[in-house]
């Protein structure tokens, strides 16, 4: 398989840098929305923001196919989206409504579209690691040149199952790439409470590639992941990715994340991935985007908000087949 | 609350957090690990000024390593500590299921020593917190030799149980309940509140149908019984184990054979669980004197809901529980 | 065993290693993972044969990391496939259940979609393997919405069964039993072996008694129905659920209705267990019908010990299930 | 704390050198004593020899003092006997007798004294890894300047816990020594089949030194280990050591090994650690060493089959406080 070449030393690809660009629009304005509808109390669930980071996603996503496959965090609209989810039946899931993914009653933590590679963000913190791991066997088995994403965040590196995962992807050579979403903050505490070291040299004791990069720079994602996803293509094996970003709001929505400086938040989203990616663009295409994805969002929320209330008919459904069935 | 003593309402949390204050004054051996239980005093604020208190030695944030987090238990147990390990969310603990079963638990049987370890959990429920953060799997760890198994329904015995918990010699797992963090209790000022793990509390007495019921379906049962009473004349004895294991048999069997009758409510589904041991003990120590058949009133045997309404709904009420004791007071 | 159909008679594992073959040759969507299963034929044998068969690609001996392993067969089955992954031990699910409760039992319900998945898993009673290596631990996962729970007695249903686990669409849980692997039992040659999840086997029918049994204590049931008929005359019937979870409620209840008296038989520990769930059932839905309170014939609760002659000393045997027939028919 | 100087550069010490070899040697014939116990069938359990991987658990243990601790593995005669276990008691546990450590009932992975700083050797691999963590963090709460050892094999580096451990043990900087006792054997696989890159090698990751050196030089694991285990009483955190070693037998007594062929056995079992240790003392000194052992042996033998085999009575004690007490 040729290498294709990507990013900032790809021939220079104006569309595609502006789709891009747009997608993160997407997700930022999704969340916006979204937290909106959380202080208007019309969020039935927990909801954790990825605002700040959609460069990972966005980047990260981008060398997938329909085929490729994704797990996702608790922290995953970002994920999803950059994966195809439709911003209107995941706006109506975290507003718990019918036409949700989840028919409204998994919210934030239970979306997940297998049709669309998407196998679910997690309540789990590590949790979706070992399935990504999975996904990727099971396509090296059939044989298929599919690969499979493992997002996480920094803390859920400290779930024991992340050593498990990089030891047995290494010695079967799994068409996996492993992406740690550092965004400096673990729940209520710095990242410095929970990581030794660093995540993406733990690579290396597993006879594993690792680099770590910037994740705010979308066109460096896609780059770094787009290689790493040829060579778990090609059959060579699994990659660890760990991308700098960071969680612009605190750990749910509602934490008011008094136990971090402004200062330090002012610094943080001075790295924001969508100023970084608009520069590169001509102004006019930029603005259109950004009018194409308000329409969008709005068009999202109607549907959310015509959507009926989840109710008690959805509470036992889809437990078996059998009764899936009947 | 009718008492000769000087009494204080607080609330759930404020129980536990009184309990692991008093403790670790009293035993420097102690110390508090869980994620985020330190620096910003608990996810939920339930350990908020332990830091302060004792200092970052015996009061630490760790890693999310659920696994870890119990071996640390027993491991500064079997150094002759007496850790206080905090697992944020029930469901968690099934990632340290082989330290806590196969290590802890086992411990005093392979050495003789004593293992004086609690492990702290919450059970989200009451909470918007879905399918991974609601489960009460309590069952599972009453089924294990070497384990006691604590589960308070209000502040006062939140209080009295812990501090018994972490006295005690042996792995003891505590689990509290989201939906009642903030739920008030009259609590004595001075002095010791100590309760004595393995024996169940009467929270009201009736000669015509037992109730039994745990966690969050103690104060449900209890509303039950007061309207049964009003509107239909019927006597119901509540009690509220409040040590799952060892179970207190005795008193509960005792009440059976008075009423004859049995409701057992719990927020867990049905097969399998706390109500399913309850309902067994009835038929074995009972027969003679069941009027008739016991009734589980529990959650179905789905998974729970994020929404709170949906989730409510999933979880019996008090209308469930008051249905239950007319219909099983008019049978037989 | 007198039948229309010519059969041989295999061991327990053969029942297992010939519902692998068939089902892997069946289906190419179809692999299986686990410690020593692959190069070693099982440390155990029962997967002897299969590398051979499949190749290195669909039979594989992964490293000791269980909840990978789970995590392996939950994201093979959501690409497409049709995982079988081998456990070594029941207690090693331990270290696993996170994967296997809080990700595979609810794929199906966050997804909409299939998860067949398959864990296959052996209990070490029998063998002499100690408080680790042989704890039962089924009422766990029984209690766990969107998993099936399977514990067959003897190499026919240990093929039928797993076989029908395989084809299944949700997450199951296979449990094998050491003790029982070189037990023999006929088998039919020819045709499919399939034995449908979810239905109990009437292994003996009798009009005095019931005796609901699960694995090993089957075999023992059977035994001492034997001798009580012979020596006290006593009549009774004797069920093996074989699928735990769902159980098939129907006919237990069913039975002991029409007997009036029941016995329950297992290797695990009382509290919280099976036998609590099939005391429970009859109390709720045979309460008028029954004579004598239910009798659980269990371990007791306390550690499984290493040396076997202990080990079994402290597992029901046929003695001790004969005499609870003999008081449970005497009885009320 | 001033380091003190061990091993080949320590200034020589003969009778230090002399013991570390008469331990080995009682380990060895413990070993094989058993081992034929196990072949008249008075070994009523699992059997997991440590033959061949003597020098690991002497050199290991020997800068250790009884408040030190350790956590070893279902393969741990040797960590027991070079943490203080006596023989005699040790062969009654494996006999089954009620004179055994855990009164007969436990067997060989169930040996735990922890008056003597042995927490256990354990039946589930890995198990042992967080409790050896947590006993380092109850020495430091109380500051004293004990250490924790954690012996493990390099399958057992493969459970998530492994990871997690070296994660929070460098945080904190606990006063702990992990040992990899690397035989080259996982159950009935080689550990190609197991372990991806090199296990020492992961400690970087983690920000903790990690050395690998030859197991089967007694004095070089004791000076190496020494210095880890100075570190660790200076408060200066944890260290990760890889020894090379050889597993002599199956996994199991009773376990032919035919998964292996006897070139690899004899070039496995020519780095004897007991030869390679005598070679540096004087004949007739390791010979009375040797007599001494069979003694010692000889008598614990004859303890163990003079001990009653554990009966009913042992089955019901020592699962609760209050029925120990009463
Ligand atoms: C096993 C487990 N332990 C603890 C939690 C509680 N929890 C939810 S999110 C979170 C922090 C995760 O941090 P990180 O992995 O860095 O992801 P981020 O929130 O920064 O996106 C924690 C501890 C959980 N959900 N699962
Ligand atoms: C969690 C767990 N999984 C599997 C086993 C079965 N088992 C016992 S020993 C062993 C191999 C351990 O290999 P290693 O850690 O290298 O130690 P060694 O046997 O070589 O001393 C396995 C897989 C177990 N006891 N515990
Ligand atoms: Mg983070
Ligand atoms: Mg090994």
């Amino acid at each position: 398989m040729t290498q294709v070449r990507r990013g900032l030393n790809a021939p220079d690809n104006t569309a595609e840098r502006l789709a891009r660009y747009r997608l993160m629009r997407l997700s930022r304005r999704f969340e916006e929305t979204v937290h909106e509808q959380f202080h208007e109390g019309n969020v039935p669930g927990p909801l954790h923001l990825s605002i700040g980071q959609e460069g990972v996603a966005v980047g990260g996503c981008w060398p997938l196919r329909q085929t490729d496959v994704i797990v996702s965090t608790h922290r995953g609209h970002h994920h999803c989206l950059a994966k195809g989810a439709r911003a209107d039946r995941m706006m109506a899931e975290l507003l718990g409504r019918a036409d949700g993914y989840s028919r409204g009653r998994g919210g934030s933590m239970h979306v997940a579209i297998p049709e669309l590679g998407l196998l679910g963000t997690n309540g789990i913190v590590g949790g979706g690691i070992p399935i990504g791991t999975g996904a990727a066997l099971g396509i090296q088995i059939e044989a298929r040149d599919d690969v499979a994403i493992c997002f996480f965040g920094e803390g859920a590196a400290a779930n024991g199952v992340f050593g498990e995962a990089l030891n047995t992807a290494s010695l079967w050579k799994l068409p996996i790439v492993f992406i740690c979403e550092n965004n400096r903050y673990v729940e209520l505490t710095p990242q410095s409470v929970h990581v030794a070291g660093e995540i993406w040299r733990r690579a290396e004791g597993y006879d594993m590639p690792g680099t770590k990069i910037d994740g705010n720079d979308v066109e460096a994602v896609y780059a770094t992941v787009g290689e790493a996803v040829d060579r778990a293509r090609a059959g060579d094996g699994p990659t660890l990715i760990e991308t700098e970003t960071y969680r612009w709001f605190g750990h749910y929505a509602g934490d008011k994340a008094a136990y971090r400086d402004e200062k330090e938040v002012e610094s943080g989203r001075a790295g924001d991935p969508l100023v970084r990616a608009r520069g590169a663009l001509d102004p006019a295409a930029a603005d259109a985007a950004d009018a194409e994805v308000e329409e969008e969002i709005a068009a999202a929320l109607e549907f959310a908000l015509a959507s009926p209330v989840a109710g008690e008919d959805v509470l036992a459904v889809g437990h078996y087949a059998e009764e899936v069935a009947a | 609350m009718s008492t000769a003593v000087e009494t204080r309402a607080i609330k759930f949390w404020q129980g536990i957090n009184q309990a692991l204050v008093e403790e670790m004054e009293r035993d420097p051996k102690t110390f508090l690990v869980g994620e985020d239980v330190a620096r910003v005093g608990g996810p939920y604020g339930v350990t908020r000024g332990l830091l302060d208190r004792f200092g970052p030695s015996r009061v630490r944030d760790t890693p999310i390593s659920e696994a870890l987090l119990a071996g640390l238990g027993t491991g500064g147990a079997a150094v002759g500590l007496r850790p206080i390990v905090e697992i944020m969310f029930f469901d968690f603990a099934m990632l340290a299921m082989d330290q806590i079963v196969n290590q802890a638990a086992k411990y005093r049987y392979f050495t003789g020593h004593s293992l004086p370890l609690t492990i702290r959990t919450m059970c989200g429920a009451g909470g918007p917190n879905g399918a991974q953060h609601s489960q009460n799997i309590e069952a599972w760890f009453c089924a294990v030799p070497g384990l006691k198994v604590v589960m308070p329904s209000n502040a006062l015995d939140a209080k009295g149980l812990l501090k018994s918990a972490i006295r005690d010699e042996d792995p003891t797992l505590f689990i509290e309940t989201q939906g009642l963090l903030t739920a008030r209790r009259e609590v004595p000022v001075e002095g010791e509140v100590l309760v004595e793990l393995g024996s169940a509390a009467v929270r009201r007495e009736g000669e015509d149908v037992t109730v039994v019921a745990i966690g969050r379906q103690v104060d449900r049962a209890l509303e039950a019984a007061e309207r049964v009473a009003e509107q239909d004349g019927i006597a119901v004895e509540v009690i509220d184990p409040r040590t799952l294991s060892p179970l207190d048999r005795p008193t509960i069997a005792e009440s059976v054979r008075r009423t004859g009758r049995l409701v057992v409510a719990q927020d867990a589904t049905s097969p399998y669980s706390f109500a399913s041991e309850v309902c067994a003990i009835a038929a074995e120590d009972c027969l003679g004197e069941l009027k008739a058949p016991p009734v589980r009133v529990t959650a179905p045997f789905i998974n729970v809901p994020t929404p709170v309404p949906l989730a409510e709904a999933r979880t019996p009420d008090v209308d469930d529980i008051a249905n239950a004791l007319r219909d099983c007071a008019r049978k037989g």
